[in-house]
Parts: structure tokens; C-alpha cells; sequence
């Protein structure tokens, strides 16, 4: 799960990172009032969930209110990379003298949490890791004891000559830790951490990322999911236990298992078509849930034919086929259904849908075949 | 032979008393697996499809001489039902549950080192031995004994690419989903490490997908070290960036994570790739005559 | 350091350990409100941080309001092994259907934290471990990950059959542990633990000891030191960065080091005599920690003799002489003064001290005989 | 021969540029020890005593190859610095700084397992070994080169008994002062089985004190174990119960940290106790020939 800059900032200075005086605002009368308060030159922010927002025009520094406003009007107004811009982040303009980079991510290869720093701000780390990776310094926590104080320094030392400014960054570097393990994160981010010119050392932009499988155990973070900037599809199917993302082909595809599920999309593509989604119905499907899949797959405006294609191992053949009947009857399903149908209860399941009116397939092949043909 | 399970498998259940967990023993006992015991703490006492259910894991191993353990308890629980396992003496644990915090395996990593403890998983749909034995909720009738090794980091999947094998008349010695999480027990390299040195096996399968770079790794140690021939499919050519698709694991960050990227190692290292399950199956019949 | 019955119940209620309702109360008008919110009967427990209260009458249950006023003035007012008891601890009077014990403490030889539990309730746990070993489960916590959940269920169903009583009992060890760390205690220990009429599990009493040397991150702990029933001079001693023990003897010891301290007190008891104290200066003693020392040593008016013994490492024997001179310049001191100085600046210290009046000696065996001469 | 340092200590000193860790440099070097850097985090690039100052143990270790370090860092600094010791490749660790929080000391001594590391302390004075290396803040006069080791929970008694054993005309081979403290980093039997190895010990002089039970251990050690004649002193017959005596390891709970049941050990097992400092020495003398 992904948060605002404004979001990912409210944390840091719970966690005492410092920030720039700033202040989310959602509408120009709000901006008016906040350039007042924190004072110009100020800068807008878009705050949108993507990169890149700089390049598209979403922050602009305002050298007094009426820019302010205008600027506000401007970006309140404006998409970037398709997504509305709800909110801006009014901040101080901050006096930079120096950019650096700091970021926590987990290493999946050693299994541990590293801490990467750079002497360049405001890069994309993952640019700088592939055409310059000796420029990134790297620090391993500790698993079990964590950031210890020597890691830390060693951070600060990397990026700051200075020692006053080395120890200010590696307690920053230690509260961000803190943040990542706390809140079971999956990326912090300062990018760029800069220093004003009084010396300061501030974060002046934020990311935190958080681990979807942490999120059961720290409701507050839950709370912080903005719902309206998530596809209103993917989100019904997470309150329906089902995994689903649009995608932009017409073939609709509802498949048991995730492996299973991105295997179909791509035989989908191979065999020439374009799937309109991935769809993981999961282990254990009971008729309810293969419905819901159907209602939000159809949500899509897109999709003209629909690909079953189910091993069933603990997923039972028959429950998929009953919630295919349901579906039918009370969602008044027009595209054509393709049905591979396989493994446990495959029998039933036949039993159960032939007179359903589906074109059956036996093997995912011949099922992905099918599906091509019936968009002709 | 085989890897990991077999005969002389004794498996303890953790969180036998649940609905997935008594549906997996029944399963298991009917492949032939020897299940000694159940663990549910506060439910020691009672039976599970006739196996003796333990108040504590210590307990069962002390009573039971259990040496491999299979978790299906729900995901807040289940990183304290691998420490339980990893204390008790159990030597392979198998972790089904999914959807556990990521930085609870970064401590249960630590915390095996020098354990002499492998874990598998978590988001495991377990292994298979075939013929032998069945520690996890794979359906065992796709399964037919022969010399083909297979991991994976996936369920479905794993059955479409296994039942494709044997339907061209190939079998099986070992089948491991490795499972589909961003941080697990064992991977790749760590299993051909054991079909390295296992006879009956072959030729090895593995199944990968986009996310992190452990198939990239894995390239490179096969063409440095592993001697038998290897086949691969990767899934999620279609897949967007930065969508988690289903796994934890599964998501492509930059660039490193991409079908593409892998498909390309996997080939500059040897290893054959298949574009459907259909072809991986069609390309290791080419190969192996059981 | 050590903490009152009712300070430990206050961080026990903090953390989420059942406690009885209770109410700690200052003089015999708190005790008859507090018994009449509570309702009788209920307990009057003397707050003295000395073992056998129950034993020396500091412990009364009170059936009605007339015998709370009663036994709170007997308890109000009497001493318990010379402790005068300030405050007592008004209790609801638990129905008890089972006793145990639960507590926890650093085991120095496995250098782990160690959960202990007893079968049997308020019982002396220490006597439990000599005469009876096996009737204590013992659990050892991971250093790095603490008390883990299957640890907590093994005490628990050591000490109950029934399920429910058995996790309860987990989740209240997990608590345990984490006041131990969190807090830095030495023991934390509930004696006895009970189960009352309902099924409940109540911490009845409560003990917590404290590592000194975590004081200092505990603010909020180090305020709870009852300073009034502690010995004057051993608290001064503290703030004077000194180490002090007062002992009934009459030969006073000034020694830079505990274990030679000790040793010292020894010596003077082996030659016959009676030390009066044990007195640390520590290792870079300036004149003033001297001077210190001998202000508090002579508060204790048994002292008839000073018996100096100081071996001169990182300790500079010309400093304890200068503080010797200043102490009899500013403190008037009658008492003879026997000294033994040896090592760094030894030449130097007799010089200063050669006119002061002192007895001298050379080696400890020495100056302990005729600090024990002097007495005659 | 000696034990745990001598000519080819390489000494690091971290907390050089403090006022004790700048004093017992001189010191050290006065006395022929090979102190190669110091570390004071943020101080890099200057020198005291000639020694130069580095940010980090790692940055030291790798200018220097120190391989032995001494810690004299406040307290609430000191943990810290043990871990970097450690991180940095250090082989031996000497904690002089006093008031580490115990439940730190747990943290450590399972951060340790298997490091290939030892620590001595904290709140130890170090360790002579005489006429080669004093990595500590013990007076370097009062030792002579010799056969007896000695070994300490204290700093000043030590040194009151090593002076008494040159006294009368022995001399030391290595004297260590293990610490004060509850929990430390190398007891008793650790060093005994070194001693047990060193062909230039001939004998070895336990100093204990009242609190916990190592004493006790220690006895049935050497009982069982230790060829080499062994002798003991018990500091705190005269200490009262439930009172801390300075160290915070030296305070007797119940009955078994007394200064009475440590000796009836020491005697039981056949170690000869002396009464005072001075009869320790005495006793030595009778057994041993320099």
C-alpha cells in the first residue's frame, strides 16, 4: 500500500524526522491560507501517488499568494499519468545547500533490511542501482537487534564530511529504521534529504510504502489508504478476498492461483489476443466468490469474452461451477464464457454447466484458443 | 530416492484442528504420508483423522519422534508456529499459511542460522516426493513417480506444468513450491543444491515469475555449477509494473523484476525456456527418456 | 533498586496485568475511605520493601469499616524489621481458589533471562530452589526475540490444566517480560499469583526489583525511589558517586574499590575487630570525593577509628592524602586516622601527610591491627 | 608464553581521545604494548599519543589490522561500541567502562555466539600479561614475569595479591580481571582452560567475591579438570545480605552468593583458600618454585 508525501510526513514527525513547515490543502481557498501562514516564496505540491510529478508540472514554487493561488488552481485542476490531483502540499521553500538520497528497502536476496544512501538527491534510486551502483552505499541492519549506532554513523559518514551532520543524519537514519520495522514498510524513502542553508539537515520530500501483509496489525496505517485514488475494481476485489487488476485487452480472465493466473494472461497474449485483467480467485472458492469475481471483471466495459481457466487442486470444479451458473442468472452475463474446467470435481462441474450454454476446453491451450476466436 | 520427503518423512501437523488443516492430513494420509502428529495448543488430547493431537510441538516431537512439520495456521500466528517448530528439533519445516509480514522472515532467517533447520515457504503449497510422500495441499493424482524435478514458486501453475509432464509420459522425483512470498525459507539454488546430489533425478523444471531476481541467480549458478539440464517458464510477461499480482513476491520494481529480464538470463545461461506450460513439458520429453 | 508493592501494581496495571482493586494510602483517614470505595472486608497491607510482612502482623484483612481504622493505626504505626511503615496498601479481598507463582530474573550463568513458576503460591522462591529444585519450570527467553509465544504457553500449562487459565497465564508472562526489558528490572516476580472464585487471574502482590545501571534510562522508574526508607547516608553516598554500606562495626573503612572494600572489612574482622562500614571511593578519586567520604563515614556516630587503605593505580595517593588534610581542615575529625597508602604517588602522599597526625602502615595486615589497637 | 595478549596484540583503544582512554594509552605504550589506532566516531584524522584516531572500528581494523581492542566509552555509549568491535573484526574485546545495563550483556553474549570473538568484562581492568602487553588500566609495576595466573572479579585486590605474589619472589604469567558485573564476557573456567594450555603457568590464583555462583562452578571445574595447582580468596565474609558491595554483580541473594559457601566449595574441591590477600601469597609460595 502506497501513501501521500503529506501522509508518509505526518509519520516522519512522529517519529521526529524533520520536515519543512508545510500543509496539505485540497482546495485553492485552503492554499490562500496556507502561503499566508507558512509565508512565500512556498512551493505547491501535487500530491499523487506516482513519479515524476516535478517533470509534469505538479510542483511549482510561488514567489508570493497570488502565484500561490494560481498555481494552486493549476495543479488542483490537472492529471498526472491519468490520475487526478485531489490535494497539494503547501511547503516552505527551503534554502537547499546540499541533496543526498537515503532509503530502507528489503534486500530479498540476503534477506535483510538495507539501508542505501547516495550523495545525489532527487535521483531514482533504482536508475542510479543499475548504471552506477558503486555509488550507493549499502548497510545491513542487524535482524534481530536492528540499526545499530556504528551502521548508522557509518551512513552519515558516507554522505557528510562534516561529523555534527554525519551523527544528525545517522539518528535520521536510525528513526527511519524505526519507521520501516514499526510499521512493517516495504520502502522509507528521503529522496532528497538536503541541508538549509543554516546547517539543518531536512527530509524534503517522503515515501513510505507499507507490506499489504503488515497491514492487519497497524489499523492507523490502514486508515491512511486513499481510496479514492485506487481503481474502485481493484479495490471491491480486496474487500472480496480476491486479487484483480486491470489491465487493457477485451479477453477477461478468472483463474485460481496467481502463477496460474499471470500463465493465462500471457498464453493470451501469446496466442495473439490481449487480456483485459488479471483474476486470482484463490484456494478455496466457494459459488459466492467466483460471483463477485464476475461482477467486478464486468465492471470492465472492455471485456467481450470471459476465460475460466481453473486446476482445481483445493478449489473444487463444481463450487466454481455453480458460482458460474449464479453469476449468470443474476448478472445477466451477454459475453461468451470459455470454460477449462480441471482437476477435483471436474466431472460434477461438467455435469452441472451443460446446459449452460459455454464453450468448454480441456486444456488452457485449447481454452486460450477459443477465447480468440469467439471475439471474431 | 528424492529430495527433502520420503519414507522416512514423520510429520507433524501445526494447526491440525482447522478447517484447512484436517482436509490437508486427510489428503496427506491418503497419498501414503506418515503423519504422526497434530499440534493445537490447548487442544492436546483429542484426535484428527486418527492422528494424536499435542498441546506443544515439544511435546509431539518428544512423544512422536517427528522430524517434519507442515503449518496451516492463519498468518498472525504462523511466524510463531515456525519458531515453536524450529525450538521443538523439527528438521524441514513446510509453511502454507500466507500472507505474513515480510520483516518476520528477515528475523526467522536470522534466527534459523546454524539451526540445522530448513524451512519451506512461507505461501508454500508444499512438496512432493512422488510415489513417496506428500507434505502439503498439491492434489497428489497429477503426480507420477519418475526423474524430473520440479520447483516452483507457485501452486497452480506448478500442477498445470506437472500434469503436462505426465500426460507426455514423463514422472517426478521431487516437486517443491517454494512459495510466493518476497523473503522465503528456501529457493531455487538451495533445491538444486539437493537435486544435484539425487540420483533419480534427471532433468529439473523450474517455474518462476516476476519479482525480485532470485531466477536471474539462479541462471547463473546453473550454468556455473549444476550439471543436469534445466528447463524454465516464467509467468507474468503481461503484467504491469509495479502491481503486486496475487504474491507478495510477485511484483516488478524497475527493471530487474521483469519476465523479460529473466526469460533473457535464463537463455544466455543455458537453460531452456518454454512460452506455455504445454511447450516446458514438450521440451523436457525432448530430453529425458524416463 | 527496589520499589513498593504499590508502585510495581501501578506498572503492572500499565502493561496490562490484572491487579485487585486497591488504593495505597497515607494515613488512617485515606484507609477508611478507601475501605469504604473498595468494600470490606478487604486486606491492609504495610508498604515496606522488606520480605515477611504477613509474618510480622503487616498484613490484616479488615471485616468492616471499624477494623480497617483499627488495624490501619496498628500497621500506621509499627516498625517491620526497623522499617517504619509510611504507607499501606488497601485491597479488595480476593476469594482465592488457586495459588501459584510466576517471576522472572537474570540467570548469570546461562547469561539469559530465565521465567520461572512454582506450583505453590507465596512461597520463598529462593527456598523452593534449594530444597526442592524440580518443583520450579523453568523457561529461558531468546536474548534477541524474548519471550515467544510458545514459551509463555509452556509456563502457562505448567501451571494449568484448563486451556483458558493456561493462555491467560501466557499473555500475563509475555507481560512480565517485557516490564523486565523495557524497564531494566532485575526481578519482576507476582507471589502469588491467584485465581479467584470467577476464574480470574489476579496478580495478588508484586515485586519489582531494578538494575541500577539502567536507572539512568528510566527516568520515570528512578523517580519512584522512596528515598524516606532508605538509609540517609547511603543515599548521599550515591549522589557523591560513592559506595557505601553501613555495618554495626566500629572501625571505618575508606578503600578505593570494591573488592578490595571487602576484603578489607574482612581483614578487620579476621584481626578481631568490627568494621563499621563498607565505603568505596572508586577509581579516579579527587580530594573532594575524600573529603565526601569521611563526612558521610562519620555520620554514623559507632566510628571510633579510620582505617584508609588505598592501593594507588588510576587512584593518585597524593589526591586521597589532600583530601584526608582537607576533611580534617573542614570537618574537625577526632577519630584517629590509620593509613595505608600504596602505589601511584605514594612518596608524595607521605610527604603531605607527614605532619597531619596519622598512624601509617605499609601493608593492610598492618594497618588493620592498629586501626584494632587504636580502639583499646 | 601467557594468555589472551602479548607481544603480537594489536590494541585499538576506543573512547582514545576521552580523559581515561587518553591516560592509559600512555600507560599502555609506557608499559611495551603495541597500540596501533584509536576510534572516537567524528575525531577521525587526529592522533593521541602518537596513535592514530579513526571514525570506525572497521575503518581501524582495516589501516591497522588491530586485533585486540580496549573499550573506556561512557556507559551508555559502551554496548554500542562492543558491537562494533565486534561488526569490525576484533578477536578480543576488553570492556573496561562500568554500568552497562545487564540485560545489554544478554543482547551481547547471544550477538557473540559463534563471532569467533571473546569479550573481557565490562567493568573489568583488563589483563597483563607480564613484561609482554598490560591491556588495561592495572599499575604495571606490581607485576613481574612469572609462572602464576591469576585471575579476578576485581580491579584494586587484584592488585594487592599480585603485588603480595611478587612480594614473595614470584612472579605472573597473565593476570585478568574478568569484571565486576553479573553478566560478563569471559568467566572463570574460560580462563582456566586457557591456563591449562599455557606451559608458563604453573599455578593459578582465583580471586572471587560473594554473588552469583561462578565460584562454585569454578571449583568443580578445577576438581574435575585442571591439573594445575589452584588457589582462592573470597572477598565479602563481612558484607550483609540484599546490599549491592560496589560491583553490581557483588550482592548476595539468599544463601548460595555468599562468601562462606564459595569458600566450602573452593575447600571441598581442593582448592587451598587464604584468609587475607597476604596468606594467598604465602600459599602460593609453599607450592610454587618461580
Amino acid at each position: 500500500m502506497k501513501v501521500h508525501e503529506y501522509q508518509a510526513k505526518e509519520i516522519f514527525k512522529k517519529y521526529g524526522i524533520p520536515t519543512p513547515k508545510e500543509k496539505v490543502c485540497k482546495d485553492v481557498t485552503e492554499v490562500i491560507a496556507a502561503s499566508r501562514e507558512i509565508g512565500t516564496p512556498c512551493v505547491i505540491k501535487a500530491q499523487v501517488m506516482v513519479g515524476g510529478r516535478g517533470k509534469a508540472g505538479g510542483i511549482k514554487v510561488a514567489k508570493n499568494g497570488d502565484e500561490a493561488k494560481q498555481y494552486a488552481q493549476q495543479i488542483l485542476g490537472m492529471e498526472i499519468k491519468g490520475i487526478p490531483v485531489k490535494k497539494v502540499l503547501v511547503s516552505e521553500a527551503v534554502a537547499i545547500t546540499h541533496e543526498a538520497y537515503l532509503g530502507i528497502i528489503i534486500d530479498r536476496t540476503e534477506k535483510k533490511t538495507v539501508v542505501m544512501a547516495c550523495k545525489e538527491g532527487g535521483v531514482e534510486i533504482e536508475e542510479v542501482a543499475r548504471k552506477n551502483p558503486e555509488a550507493i552505499y549499502k548497510v545491513y541492519a542487524d535482524p534481530l537487534l536492528g540499526l545499530m549506532d556504528h551502521h548508522a554513523r557509518a551512513v552519515g559518514l558516507f554522505l557528510y564530511d562534516d561529523p555534527k551532520k554525519a551523527f544528525g543524519c545517522a539518528s535520521i537514519a536510525q528513526k527511519l529504521y524505526k519507521i520501516f520495522t514499526h510499521l512493517d514498510a516495504s520502502l522509507v524513502e528521503i529522496n532528497p534529504l538536503v541541508i538549509d542553508q543554516t546547517g539543518q539537515l531536512i527530509a524534503l520530500d517522503a515515501k513510505i510504502n507499507f507490506d499489504d501483509n503488515g497491514l492487519y496489525r497497524h489499523a492507523d496505517v490502514a486508515a491512511m489508504r486513499d481510496r479514492e485514488s485506487e481503481d474502485a475494481n481493484e479495490l471491491r476485489a480486496r474487500e472480496c478476498d480476491l486479487s484483480y487488476v486491470k489491465l487493457d485487452g477485451d479477453i477477461g480472465c478468472v483463474v485460481n492461483g496467481a502463477g496460474l493466473a499471470m500463465a493465462t494472461m500471457d498464453l493470451v497474449k501469446h496466442f495473439g489476443g490481449e487480456p483485459a485483467n488479471f483474476l486470482d480467485i484463490g484456494g478455496s472458492s466457494s459459488p459466492e466468490k467466483v460471483k463477485n469475481a464476475l461482477d467486478i471483471l464486468l465492471k470492465d466495459k472492455n471485456v467481450k469474452v470471459i476465460f475460466f481457466n481453473i486446476f482445481g487442486g483445493i478449489t473444487r470444479c463444481d463450487d466454481v461451477a455453480n458460482g458460474i451458473l449464479q453469476a449468470k442468472r443474476e448478472l445477466n452475463i451477454k459475453q461468451p464464457i470459455v470454460a477449462r474446467l480441471t482437476g477435483t470435481n471436474e466431472e460434477k462441474a461438467m455435469e452441472i454447466l451443460k446446459t449452460a450454454g459455454l464453450v468448454f476446453a480441456t486444456t488452457m491451450d485449447e481454452g486460450a484458443k477459443k477465447a480468440l476466436e469467439l471475439l471474431k | 530416492m528424492s529430495i527433502l520427503v520420503d519414507k522416512n518423512t514423520k510429520l507433524l501437523v501445526q494447526g491440525i484442528t482447522g478447517r484447512d488443516g484436517s482436509f490437508h492430513t486427510r489428503q496427506m494420509l491418503n497419498y501414503g504420508t506418515t503423519v504422526v502428529a497434530g499440534v493445537t495448543p490447548g487442544k492436546g488430547g483429542v484426535e484428527v483423522e486418527g492422528v494424536p493431537v499435542f498441546n506443544s510441538v515439544a511435546e509431539a516431537v518428544k512423544k512422536t519422534h517427528a522430524n517434519t512439520s507442515i503449518i496451516f495456521v492463519p498468518a498472525q500466528f504462523a511466524a510463531s508456529a515456525v519458531y515453536e517448530a524450529i525450538d521443538g528439533g523439527i528438521k524441514l519445516i513446510v509453511c502454507v499459511s500466507e500472507g505474513i509480514p515480510t520483516i518476520e522472515l528477515v528475523k526467522i532467517t536470522a534466527y534459523m542460522k546454524d539451526k540445522n533447520c530448513r524451512l519451506i515457504g512461507p505461501n508454500s503449497p508444499g512438496l512432493v516426493s512422488a510415489g513417496d510422500a506428500k507434505v502439503g495441499i498439491l492434489p497428489g493424482h497429477i503426480f507420477k513417480k519418475g526423474s524430473v524435478g520440479v520447483i516452483s514458486r507457485s501452486g497452480t501453475l506448478t500442477y498445470e506444468i506437472v500434469d503436462h509432464i505426465t500426460k507426455v509420459g514423463l514422472g517426478q522425483s521431487t516437486c517443491i513450491g517454494i512459495g510466493g512470498d518476497p523473503i522465503i525459507g528456501t529457493k531455487f539454488i538451495d533445491c538444486l543444491e539437493l537435486f544435484a546430489h539425487d540420483k533419480e533425478t534427471a532433468a529439473v523444471v523450474v517455474v518462476g515469475e516476476i519479482g525480485g531476481r532470485d531466477e536471474q541467480d539462479t541462471a547463473v549458478y546453473v550454468k556455473k555449477h549444476f550439471k543436469k539440464p534445466v528447463f524454465g517458464f516464467i509467468a507474468g510477461k503481461t503484467a504491469p509494473p509495479d502491481k503486486r499480482m496475487g504474491h507478495a513476491g510477485a511484483i516488478i520494481s524497475g527493471t530487474s523484476g521483469t519476465a523479460a529480464e529473466k526469460i533473457k538470463v535464463f537463455k544466455e545461461c543455458g537453460i531452456k525456456v518454454g512460452d506455455t506450460p504445454a511447450e516446458v513439458a514438450q521440451l523436457v520429453k525432448s530430453t529425458v527418456k524416463d
